[in-house]
């Protein structure tokens, strides 16, 4: 069970959060093209290594917020608010 | 096999031969799970190519192939759905003969439980639906399904209304499944080579020319991917994205007992599956965990609800023990239907998207990917599975239509 | 008359002698003490055979002292039911236990089964894969079906009590043998909070099966006063009976806790550091017919002298390759087990080793093994043959020597199961013969015989160090204790398990899936060489003990057979759960009531009171009917709905998702959120809405109030309201975190009751309250808010039914009384459930979404195309709607539809079909149908191909094999112009 | 067997509950002009008593004072600034758990760490209790206040009656064979 540290509340089991996908993922404007389109809605980089991805603590504030996960060991690399840019994690290459 | 019994020094043959990668193949496949191998072998045996390399990271048939709960069925809700897994199925029914290997094809039957009166109208509409597919399907009512499974508990917390059955479903032994198709695939020259893991995809001018591997580089004038999970790895090696998602799907097996039930059960809304297997065990299969992973091992909660589930239905089980607990990395798309085709890249084809019911489409998968690969263009019965389809928004939604999607 | 316990030695152990307990064998009256296990309470009767094997029916007996136990898994019925596969070794003996042999037919002492023991070269692995082809497998597969399994599903009644507790530590010890003791000395001492967990009865681990001297100690005094100063110090939880069963991400692990009689709890544990101290499982030899009852396991025959007072057999042979076999040796002989010989594969024997047994008179045959045994049931001889110098070949001269045991020993293995779940890797130590640990991607730390410390003092050294090494990972102060040993000991092993000699087909290495020798012979032959391959081919170590005394030889035989060393070879993968547990245990209180919780409506008591029959949709329990006066469910719906056209019904719509958008931006935010404009409605007016996700899907449909000018109140439907809440808060704090608003889900703060029909205006008029109900001051889809019976009220006009209808919102508090209230004021009021409603609603064509519509619908294919159309700004799913295919003309789309012969019975779930060439083809279904009281007809509606353009054409319906005419209609079937609706 | 439940249940009824909301740049703003805590699962004593429920959320409860004039205080204290004041007196239904083993029933139901050293009196958590999103709060002498959804309030009452059960729950364990 992942222990997820929400940066408001603490540490606590997945099963008070939702989880949200690949976060980072921009819109398009309304006018964009089928292509860009399909590629907003579908296509996700699904990493086989980090994975920065969005989570709502459900249960508990109610806040969105993103982490940088590892998508192999499950390890939780970095945490961060709604709307920060993503961490650089040295070290910690996207396999 | 009596043969060997009665003669004692007597040598059994290999089942598949272990080959060196060669430095050129007309067809080289990406990983040998069934889809891949069932490729590798309708490529040789339908379209009379030999020059075949199936690679493979691991050991063949140790992806999700060889670990999935072996659920077969062809009851799906729209025609293009039914008619290409019922190919699966049909091609199935005759497997064991024309691989001369026992696949342990068990058509027992496949249960889909309603648990409310709104339910058992949306298991009309299915049904009605798999039966305008020229596929059985037969409505039961709450009785019925206590005669074909005593053990059942019809009041469980969300009161069994009813349910559906297709009774030329049910389950073939996996592993056997992949056996049997590299045996055949391997006796008509085709390289299966395993511990060789691809690292790279070669192409020029938008053309597919090679793998680089483990065990250094391949030329290939085609090649094929069929790594499940990991379709999304092998995509991005091509330069393109893919609309799956990679997800840990669990099942877990109990400690054998003396058979106990019957037929294949399935309930959308308590949200389980289980059948019993030859030897014992109750194979039981549930959802995936709710985040991205490439980790194939599964968490608590989803044991748990799991677990739940089961008894929910079958009380029985109570102190019957779980034995094993595992996970496969199956690559989900948005509409649940496999993507399977052509890619951006020319001569790089793919077989992906299985998701979590890929199982019985293995024979099927493997016919019509060969034919696609062989001719160059998708099989008459895979043309809407297509990475097209996202972009036009002809999407095959089976979970949307049926709530369920494997 | 209970029978004397022949085998029970007159004292020692941890027994109690003065506490008998009563119990049978199958139907033979026996007796055991307090402090007996079930297997040692059999071998202290002098029961040899316990059980028969799983494919060839072979006579088994007690194999071991543990968890690893093949042979003595046993039905035993404990007024809980049959439970089959009951671990004999690690299952407390309890008065009045009735204890079955499993697998077996008529008996376990003669079984029919074992026929298929005879012609064993018929049933070799893979035999399935090969035959019984022809002409089918399901010719053969119930037969096969019946053969196989171990022991029955339990029966009867589970009065089981099965509970989940969560617990958080900062050091989890796994294992209470000496190391695991250690440990926690140490861990406590820094002040950590600290849980000990064993899955035996006791604690003591391998101590209790061993002489030794700790601080000065014996062992049974120094775990007395260990677990004394534990327990004083306040922060350690020992568990015992406590088995760590799963080892999972993030350093949470789960424990079955069997420690209370009709309890089972399971436990999880969410801990900073993890010690193991799960000790060493002994391997066995491999030699001819090692299965026989009698064989077992040494250090296990050990521990039935030293823990349970219990000579296993009269007379055992030892046979080692190691020198841990000679402490058994000796135990047993000083306790009266005759020692016919030691056998050891080794030439050399530390000088020490020979002395002793030179004492006590026991031969020893160095270079020497096992090659075959005999005996009928139970053994009665064992064949001794001499290697050769390379130990690949035994001599050609033998012995048979008498014996009724073998006490086993091939060395030790770690139990890693639980390090190789946390992503632990192995390594093979070619100088200890087994695997040890490499790495491991969580905390954990390995102490003890599970990190190859086979000698006390270094297990404790290194355990005290571990302990306090975990703390002070754990954040807390480094504080080793210091415990001394004066026992020295030995530990040199040869490698030799496999003896060279005999028939391969006879030499077991899984005795729970009667996998021999040859069968991992042949999996090479037939290139099956890939560990899992072998694995899954014999099936050698995928029965329930998880192959804990199979695995290490097998792979030992591969690496052989493949001439890799072991290390390349590898292990399989180790899964939860470490020891199976009951799947009671791990569903604990999620059982029927508390599988998924029920949500109640305010008045849930007063819809009792009225005969209500309840339905669960989504969270919710709500009314479907009211069955007062006997009707059945038909006859009430026809009532209810004929009370709402006629009069007035009475709906409890509290489910009603309800939340409350606020802020300068909120209008703004909202438009985004619907298809519809919201940005022209005006305060105090209402309008109905529809949202759909990116991709076009319809997800809700609800009404939108404008309460305030900042302030708007929404409705979802019920089943949705969760969902769209949470939904909402993430495009705003995502996508729109600068658009100034607040969002406040309110939906469980209100009853909300509905009054629809004619009379519904009248009704209301009656009732004191400060509300205008007239046309004029609320006309259709507008609010009013004022005191009503009494209490504050909000009433939207709105209407799901097609009549004049009023929703009045009051603090949940009230609803009961202000439902009582009205029910009082007028007789023409009914109560009218769900099903009524969704009636009222067919009838004048309203959508029900994920009924009419389901995840393939788009806005458009529900009549949206001219709002979409007119609205000029982005909202989610818009970009979607204009892909050519969702514009298609082809889609199917809503209509109405009605059978041509009104008696035929059209059904949601029918589909329209269209004949394509031969094969007939669906272009949609029927996605609502009623009998309509109103109508007294059948109506429906449904998602057609084109069905816009169809309004009057007549279709093929098909339903279960049948076919019949429909007419597509207008989705609105009653009061197409909304007179009733704005009267 | 004798059952000797470690723990009471009683029903609250009548209290006023409050919950208000307000945009996270402004939390401390508001907190301070309110005397609301700023501090995570932190619950301040007073009338109304405060409650963190999130880094922009708080709920109010009263015994005396009712919901209304909670809210007209909120209304007259944060004039002119967005926030939303809600009275959710009947959205929460309140029961008291008390009692020596009160600790262990909630750690039957729910992750969080009940050692009194980690979830002290004067805390509040937010969390996922038996499949129920519920608020528990530690007060400082009289056992623990759960509020949950009222619609869910006889289950959760039925819950945790049956974790009476376990006899670990009970005051004099039962260790019998
Ligand atoms: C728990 C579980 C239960 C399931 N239950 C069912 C069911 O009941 N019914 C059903 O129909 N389906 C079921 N499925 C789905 C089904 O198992 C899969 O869809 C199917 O096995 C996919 O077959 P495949 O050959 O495409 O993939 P796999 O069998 O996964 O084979 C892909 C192979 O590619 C290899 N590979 C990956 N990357 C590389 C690389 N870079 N280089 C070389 N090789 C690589 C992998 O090692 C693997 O062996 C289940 C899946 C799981 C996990
Ligand atoms: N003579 C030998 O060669 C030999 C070999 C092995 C061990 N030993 C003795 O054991 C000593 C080492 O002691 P130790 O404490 O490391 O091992 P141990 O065997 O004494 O204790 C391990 C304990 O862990 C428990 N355990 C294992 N897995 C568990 C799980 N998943 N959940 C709960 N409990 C679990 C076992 O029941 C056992 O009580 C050695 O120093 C030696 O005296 C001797
Ligand atoms: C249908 C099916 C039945 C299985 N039955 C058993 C079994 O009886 N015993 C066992 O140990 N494992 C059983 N397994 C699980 C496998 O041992 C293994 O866990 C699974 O194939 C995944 O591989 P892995 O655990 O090596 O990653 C079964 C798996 C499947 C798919
Ligand atoms: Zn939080």
């Amino acid at each position: 069970m992942l222990q997820i540290t929400c940066p408001y509340c603490g540490c606590r089991d997945e099963t008070e959060y939702s989880f949200g996908g690949e976060s980072h993922v921009s819109r398009p404007a309304p006018d964009a093209g089928d292509a860009e389109w399909s590629d907003y809605l579908f296509n996700r980089s699904n990493p086989r290594g980090i994975h920065y991805e969005r989570w709502q603590h459900r249960f508990g504030c109610g806040r969105w917020f993103n982490i940088a996960r590892d998508t192999v060991s499950h390890e939780i690399y970095a945490t961060y608010e709604m709307g920060d840019a993503r961490p650089d994690l040295p070290g910690k290459a996207d396999n | 096999m009596l043969k060997h019994a009665l003669g004692r020094s007597q040598k059994w043959p290999p089942a598949w031969r272990d080959a060196m990668p060669a430095k050129h193949y007309d067809v080289v496949i990406v990983g040998a799970g069934g889809h891949g191998l069932a490729t590798a072998y309708y490529l040789a045996k339908n379209h009379g190519i030999k020059n075949i390399a199936v690679l493979e990271k691991g050991y063949l048939g140790g992806g999700n192939t060889g670990r999935n709960t072996q659920v077969i069925r062809s009851n799906y809700f729209w025609p293009q759905s039914s008619a290409f897994f019922d190919r699966s199925l049909q091609l199935y029914e005759g497997l064991s003969k024309e691989l001369n290997f026992n696949v342990m094809l068990s058509q027992r039957g496949i249960l889909t439980l309603a648990h409310s009166h709104h339910e058992l109208e949306g298991i009309r509409r299915w049904a009605n639906a798999i039966r305008l597919n020229n596929i059985d399907s037969e409505i039961m009512t709450p009785e019925q399904i206590r005669e074909l499974m005593p053990l059942i508990n019809l009041d469980c917390r969300f009161p069994i209304r009813g349910g559906f059955i297709q009774r030329r479903g049910g389950i073939a032994r996996h592993d056997a499944v992949a056996w049997a198709y590299a045996r055949a695939a391997s006796q008509h020259g085709v390289d299966i080579i395993q511990q060789c893991e691809v690292t790279g995809i070669d192409a020029r001018a938008g053309r597919a020319t090679g793998v680089q591997t483990s065990k250094g580089a391949i030329s290939a004038d085609k090649i094929s991917i069929a790594v499940a999970g990991h379709t999304g790895v092998l995509a991005k090696m091509a330069g393109f994205r893919v609309p799956v998602t990679s997800m840990a799907l669990q099942a877990m097996v109990s400690e054998p007992v003396k058979p106990c039930l019957d037929t294949v059960v399935l309930s959308p809304v308590i949200h389980a599956y289980v059948s019993q297997s030859d030897r014992g065990e109750l194979v039981i299969g549930g959802g995936a965990d709710i985040y991205n992973s490439y980790a194939q091992r599964g968490g608590i909660p989803l044991l748990e609800e799991t677990v739940a589930s089961v008894l929910e239905l079958f009380p029985a089980f109570s102190r019957l023990r779980l034995m094993r607990q595992w996970a496969g990395i199956v690559d989900v798309t948005p509409d649940t239907t496999p993507i399977m085709g052509k890619t951006p890249v020319e001569k790089l084809y793919i077989s992906g998207g299985w998701g979590t019911g890929g199982y019985k489409a293995i024979p099927a998968g493997g016919e019509t990917m060969a034919y696609t690969i062989a001719e160059d263009r998708p099989h008459p019965l895979i043309e809407g599975f297509g990475l097209d389809r996202f972009q036009s928004g002809a999407l095959i939604d089976e979970g949307a239509a049926s709530g369920v999607a494997h | 008359m209970a029978k004397r316990q022949k085998n029970r030695l007159a004292e020692g152990g941890c027994i109690d002698r003065s506490k008998p307990l009563a119990f049978e064998f199958n139907g033979r009256k026996l007796q055991g003490f307090a402090g007996d296990t079930i297997a040692s309470a059999l071998l202290a009767n002098g029961i040899s055979t316990v059980s028969r094997s799983f494919k060839y029916h072979r006579p088994r007996g007690v194999f071991s002292a543990g968890v690893e136990e093949s042979g003595g898994l046993l039905t035993v019925t404990s007024g809980n039911g049959d439970i089959p596969i009951v671990r004999s070794t690690l299952t407390a003996l309890a008065e009045g236990k009735i204890i079955r042999s499993q697998n077996c037919f008529p008996s376990v002492n003669f079984d029919l089964g074992r026929s298929l023991d005879f012609s064993h070269r018929l049933w070799s692995t893979g035999f399935y894969n090969k035959t019984f082809k022809w002409p089918h497998w399901r010719w053969y597969e119930a037969t096969i079906r019946r053969l196989a399994g171990l022991g029955k599903l339990a029966s009867g009644e589970d009065n089981t009590g099965y509970f989940h507790h969560n617990l958080h530590c900062d050091v989890l010890i796994v294992g209470a043998g000496p190391a695991g003791l250690a440990a926690a000395l140490s861990a406590a001492n820094s002040g950590a909070r600290v849980v000990l967990a064993e899955q035996e009865h006791e604690v003591g681990g391998s101590l209790l099966r061993q002489a030794a001297e700790i601080d000065g100690l014996e062992p049974d005094p120094w775990i007395a006063a260990t677990l004394a100063t534990l327990r004083q110090s306040g922060n350690v939880t020992v568990m015992t009976s406590s088995t760590v069963c799963g080892y999972y991400d993030h350093n949470v692990l789960t424990i079955a806790d069997r420690s209370d009689a009709g309890v089972k709890r399971f436990w999880k544990v969410r801990t900073k550091q993890v010690v193991l101290a799960t000790g060493a499982i002994e391997q066995p030899l491999v030699f001819c017919n090692n299965d026989r009852p009698g064989i077992m396991l040494a250090a296990s025959a050990m521990a039935y002298v030293h823990r349970y007072g219990v000579r296993p057999c009269a007379s055992m042979l030892v046979a080692t390759n190691n020198d841990s076999a000679y402490a058994a040796a000796f135990s047993l002989h000083d306790h009266g087990v005759q020692i016919p010989a030691i056998v050891d594969v080794r030439e050399n024997i530390a000088p020490a080793l020979v002395q002793q047994a030179d004492q006590r008179g026991i031969p020893i045959m160095p270079g020497s093994v096992i090659i075959d045994t005999a005996g009928f049931r139970r053994l009665s001889k064992a064949r001794i043959g001499r290697l050769s110098k390379d130990a690949q070949t035994v001599l050609p001269a033998s012995r048979w020597i008498r014996c009724s045991g073998i006490a086993m020993s091939g060395g030790f293995n770690p139990t890693l199961h639980l390090y190789s779940q946390a992503g632990g890797k192995l390594h093979y130590n070619v100088q200890l013969a087994c695997f040890l640990t490499a790495t491991c991607a969580q905390q954990v730390l390995v102490a003890g015989a599970a990190n190859g410390r086979f000698l006390l003092p270094d297990a404790l050294a290194e355990s005290v160090q571990a302990g306090a090494q975990a703390a002070g990972n754990a954040g807390f102060e480094c504080r080793p204790v210091a415990i001394s040993t004066s026992v020295a000991g030995s530990y040199a092993l040869q490698a030799n398990r496999i003896s060279p000699a005999g028939d391969t087909h006879r030499q077991w290495v899984d005795w729970l899936h009667d996998v021999t020798v040859a069968d991992i012979e042949q999996a090479a032959q037939e290139n099956f060489v890939s560990v899992e391959h072998m694995k899954r081919y014999t099936s050698a170590g995928m029965s329930v003990d998880q192959g804990k005394t199979s695995n290490l030889n097998a792979l030992t035989l591969l690496a052989g057979l493949t001439d890799k060393p072991i290390e390349e070879v590898g292990t399989t993968t180790f899964r939860p759960q470490f020891m199976p547990l009951p799947m009671g245990v791990i569903a604990g209180q999620r059982r029927a009531d508390f599988y998924q919780p029920a949500r109640l409506l305010p008045a849930h008591d007063w819809h009792l009171a009225k005969d209500a029959v309840f339905e669960d949709y989504g969270a919710w329990r709500r009314p479907e009917y009211y069955a007062g006066n006997g009707k059945d469910r038909a006859e009430a719906i026809r009532a209810e709905v004929l009370s709402v056209r006629r009069n007035a019904g009475l709906f409890d719509g509290s489910p009603l998702g309800k939340i409350e958008v606020k802020g300068p931006d909120a209008g703004d935010f909202l438009n985004r959120i619907y298809v519809n404009n919201i940005q022209t409605l005006k305060t105090g007016h209402i309008r109905y809405g529809l949202m759909l996700n990116e991709n076009g899907i319809i997800i809700d449909d609800g009404v939108c109030a404008r309460l305030e000018d900042e302030l708007y109140l929404l409705s979802t439907t019920a089943a949705n309201a969760d969902r769209i809440g949470g939904w909402l808060e993430e495009w705003h704090q995502c996508e729109w975190p600068h658009l100034e608003l607040l969002i406040s889900p309110v939906t469980s703060q209100w009853a909300v009751i509905t009054i629809a029909g004619p009379d519904s205006r009248y009704i209301l008029q009656s009732i004191d309250s400060d509300i205008d109900f007239s046309a004029e001051s609320l006309p259709h889809m507008s609010l009013s808010t004022g005191v009503f019976a009494g209490v504050d009220a909000r009433v939207q006009r709105v209407s799901f039914s097609g009549e004049m209808s009023f929703e009045i919102s009051v603090a949940a508090k009230h609803g009961q009384t202000v439902i009582e209230h009205l029910l009082a004021s007028s007789a023409h009021l009914k109560p009218v459930g769900i099903e009524a409603i969704l009636v009222l609603r067919t009838e004048k064509g309203y959508l029900h979404v994920g009924a009419d519509t389901d995840g393939t619908s788009n806005a458009l294919d529900v009549g949206f195309a001219g709002i979409v159309a007119k609205k000029q700004t982005d909202f989610v799913g818009k970009r979607s709607l204009l892909r050519a295919r969702d514009q298609s003309a082809e889609r199917r789309q809503l209509v109405g539809i009605e059978a041509v012969d009104k008696h035929e019975n059209l059904q949601a779930g029918a589909h329209f079909v269209t004949t394509d060439g031969a094969a007939q083809r669906s272009e949609g279904m029927v996605t609502s149908a009623c009998y309509s009281p109103t109508l007294q007809r059948i109506i429906g509606l449904g998602m057609l191909e084109k069905g816009f353009a169809r309004k009057g054409e007549t279709v093929t319906v098909f339903d279960a094999g049948r076919t019949f005419s429909a007419r597509i209609t207008d989705p609105v079937f009653y009061d197409p112009a909304g007179e009733r609706l704005h009267a | 067997m004798h059952n000797r439940a470690g723990y009471q249940l009683s029903d609250i009824d009548g209290r006023s509950i409050v919950r208000l909301r307000v945009r996270p740049q402004k939390a401390n703003s508001a907190a301070d002009a309110l005397h609301l805590p700023r501090q995570a699962m932190q619950s301040l004593p007073g009338d109304p008593a405060s409650h963190w429920l999130g880094p922009d959320q708080w709920l109010l409860t009263s015994e005396r004072k009712s919901a209304a004039e909670i809210i007209a205080t909120i209304d007259s204290t944060l004039a002119g600034q967005l926030y939303a004041a809600n009275d959710l007196s009947c959205a929460l239904a309140c029961i008291n758990l008390s009692g020596p083993h009160a600790r262990t029933v909630l750690a039957m139901g729910c992750g969080i760490d009940m050692h009194p050293d980690a979830f002290a009196p004067g805390q509040c958590v937010r969390t996922n209790f038996a499949q129920l999103p519920l608020l528990i709060i530690a007060s400082q002498d009289a056992g623990f206040d759960l509020y949950v959804d009222r619609g869910y309030a006889e289950y959760l009452h039925q819950w945790l009656k049956a974790a009476g059960e376990d006899p670990m729950t009970q005051l004099a364990p039962t260790h019998e064979a």
